[in-house]
């Protein structure tokens, strides 16, 4: 199993029965594909969906029907389309319970930057900063690094922040961290992986709880 | 304004027309650019879009690179934003309090308000001239009914420009959608354009489907 | 046919095929029994539908569907219902073609007062005062005089107004009168009514094109 | 807040049980005031009831009378106006920017906003810690669909306050209500109870017939 699949199926774990939640794209909407069918959850797509699911079979697919990452998506019973002023009510009026998202940068006050590389990298918000500053329940599942090996969890985020404040867990192929008021809390190290090891490649301050370190 | 997330409630039809009459320095407001060769990517391509009001365009490389290349106008809005925008100039209203990227670069001080002891931004109701919007079905009156993810931004743009043109592939009479069915009522929309095919825009994209 | 009979007659005529109507309560709402069916307009009633027509025969009456008057209506092939934001933004994207609206005073600015009697008469604004801001065209349905036998047509309005400016047309049961930017111009008088008689009864300046007078 | 313009869409057993529970010094947020003795006059003429937001009461001779005597205060709206404000609470946002009433009395001087060079009447949100809603039918889920003219203020209310509480009569397996024919979506609703029978209070009233 590669780690990136390590990391996936551990953020499985995150998805409660009875919840409602928004995957966004990169590595939250491949985790689509590790969920057991008939799980008790609606997700929800920013294009105007509640209960989105996995890809259709190919001979239900609906032209007319995509998630927000464009896959030609099925939905389960109980699923429900809307506008996209609807679509972003149901998010600012914190009705998301999780939402799992990519990033560029997380610090350790939970800043969030996903969005923009200025100079680089700049195709829009899109819905990451409605959904970053209100769901209840933000868990970014990133690389611990990037591809130079830098590290994407910092002291203070340097990119442009899409949120301040607003991420509760990281989970990457290293480790498994919680945003508390006391910094970064180490709550799981991947396999092989040493607290020496994570703070040498962690541009941030960390709290190793008794039985983790 | 055009309707459309991705390809679902893109008026592929109305854009091929506006392509074929060739209007120039034209603003739109779309949720995205659609991909390259595709819906509005054909305008942009053929040079005819001079501003592109929009959430997120990175699924088109090449409007991201007439947008670097600076011969695009490119304004982005978080994407409940700019829903919300068009729908407040929808209902008649002038703008709208939010605390939405407040304390981000994407608010400039002088969208800020204080008012009753509190800090907002105010966003501005966004409207157009002209609304083209694709519908699954229509009546003969111009009632609409959305399929899918087709309905994004389509109902509040029918409400929000001033000529409300719609594409539709299917024209029934009137009385035959439920009156509590009906997702945008006839008094928005001022012209249907009813397609007698569906070209292969409309269609599965093969790049999106997962083997 | 009374006097009331006569002017909801006249008032038919001012109803174009293929427009957008709302009929506020009072002489408005009773006009709807004098227009023929299989007429080719549609009825907006604020609490959420357009195509509303006449009382439904009895077997098919739906204690779910109501006009703003709280009439059990039929509807006509091609309505929809919507929410009460979505009436309002009809009216105020001004949808609405026509209002046939009742009124307490008129004055020849075309200013309406219909709302409010202070200290005996306030139940609120309802549809009102956006009705009259916001339709293109206001056509007034009243008596000319009130109970006592007091003109309802002023220079001047009296009474809180529902909206500055906004009346085109006053059909009463002694004459029909549009807002002009000249002050109120006499376009047809009641059988036995005539000229001095109206200014004897009306408290505003009154223009009497050559072919009424 | 209650829903229901006139009786269609009121939860009349929900009010009922409100009246056997008996608070009192409640707020209600609701269109109308029902008629005497129905729906929420019942909890007027009860004594429960502080403070009514509304705006029209003209059915309503008993609410007029309490009004007038000093015993229930009443604050009115523009009827869309009191739409919009729910639903801006409903969307998230803090406030919204019209003209309607500008130039009457309803507007008061510190409702002013100077901006860009335009002046408008800010109009704050409404929210509300219940919402009492009817729905024709729903699903499992919370899932609803509404009838007829009963749709009204209800979609707008279950998107603004913090614990929506959904009577009707009908709930059925989820996946029975098509997707794309749900007016509100089962995220804004926390609270279903499904009723055992309509009450006559849910009935065509034989004073609205006319013969």
């Amino acid at each position: 199993m590669s780690n990136i699949e390590t990391l996936l199926k551990r953020a499985t774990r995150e998805v409660l029965p009875g919840s409602i939640l928004n995957l966004g794209i990169g590595l939250p909407t491949q985790l689509l594909d590790y969920l057991p069918d008939n799980l008790d959850v609606l997700i929800h797509s920013e294009n105007g969906v509640l209960g989105a699911w996995k890809q259709a079979p190919r001979e239900q697919m609906n032209p007319a029907l995509i998630d927000a990452a464009g896959a030609y998506i099925s939905t389960v019973p109980g699923s429900s389309f809307f506008d996209s002023s609807v679509s972003f009510a149901m998010i600012r009026r914190s009705k998301i319970d999780l939402t799992m998202i990519g990033a560029f940068e997380v610090d350790q006050q939970g800043s969030l930057a996903n969005w923009k590389i200025p100079g680089k990298f700049s195709p829009g918000i899109g819905g990451a900063m409605e959904l970053a500053q209100k769901t209840p329940r933000i868990v970014v599942l990133m690389t611990h690094c990037d591809k130079q090996g830098r590290s994407k969890i910092l002291r203070h985020c340097r990119l442009p922040v899409t949120a301040h404040h607003c991420v509760s867990r990281i989970i990457t192929d290293l480790a498994v961290l919680d945003v508390t008021t006391n910094g970064l809390s180490v709550q799981e190290l991947a396999e092989g992986v040493t607290p020496d090891y994570l703070r040498s490649v962690t541009d941030a301050d960390l709290i190793f709880p008794e039985e983790v370190a | 304004m055009i309707g459309g997330f991705g390809s679902p409630g893109t008026p592929f039809s109305l854009i091929d027309e506006l392509l074929r009459q060739g209007q120039r320095q034209l603003t739109l407001i779309k949720n995205d650019a659609n991909e390259a060769g595709i819906g509005i990517s054909k305008l942009i391509e053929q040079g005819q879009v001079e501003r592109l009001i929009t959430t997120h365009i990175g699924l088109n490389k090449t409007a991201i690179e007439w947008m670097n290349a600076g011969r695009l106008q490119v304004e982005f809005h978080p994407q409940g934003m700019l829903a919300e925008k068009i729908r407040t100039a929808g209902a008649g209203s002038f703008g709208f309090l939010t605390d939405i990227g407040l304390d981000t670069e994407i608010t400039r001080p002088e969208q800020l308000l204080n008012w009753q002891g509190q800090q907002y931004k105010v966003e501005m109701a966004l409207k157009a001239d002209v609304a083209l919007l694709h519908a699954a079905r229509a009546d003969r009156f111009g009632n609409l009914v959305y399929d899918g993810s087709a309905m994004n931004f389509n109902p509040l743009m029918a409400m929000a420009a001033d000529q409300v043109i719609v594409e539709t592939p299917e024209c029934l009479d009137p009385g035959a959608l439920p009156p509590n069915q009906i997702h945008t009522a006839c008094a928005f929309v001022d012209h249907l354009v009813v397609l007698p095919r569906l070209t292969s825009e409309y269609a599965v994209m093969e790049h999106h489907v997962k083997h």
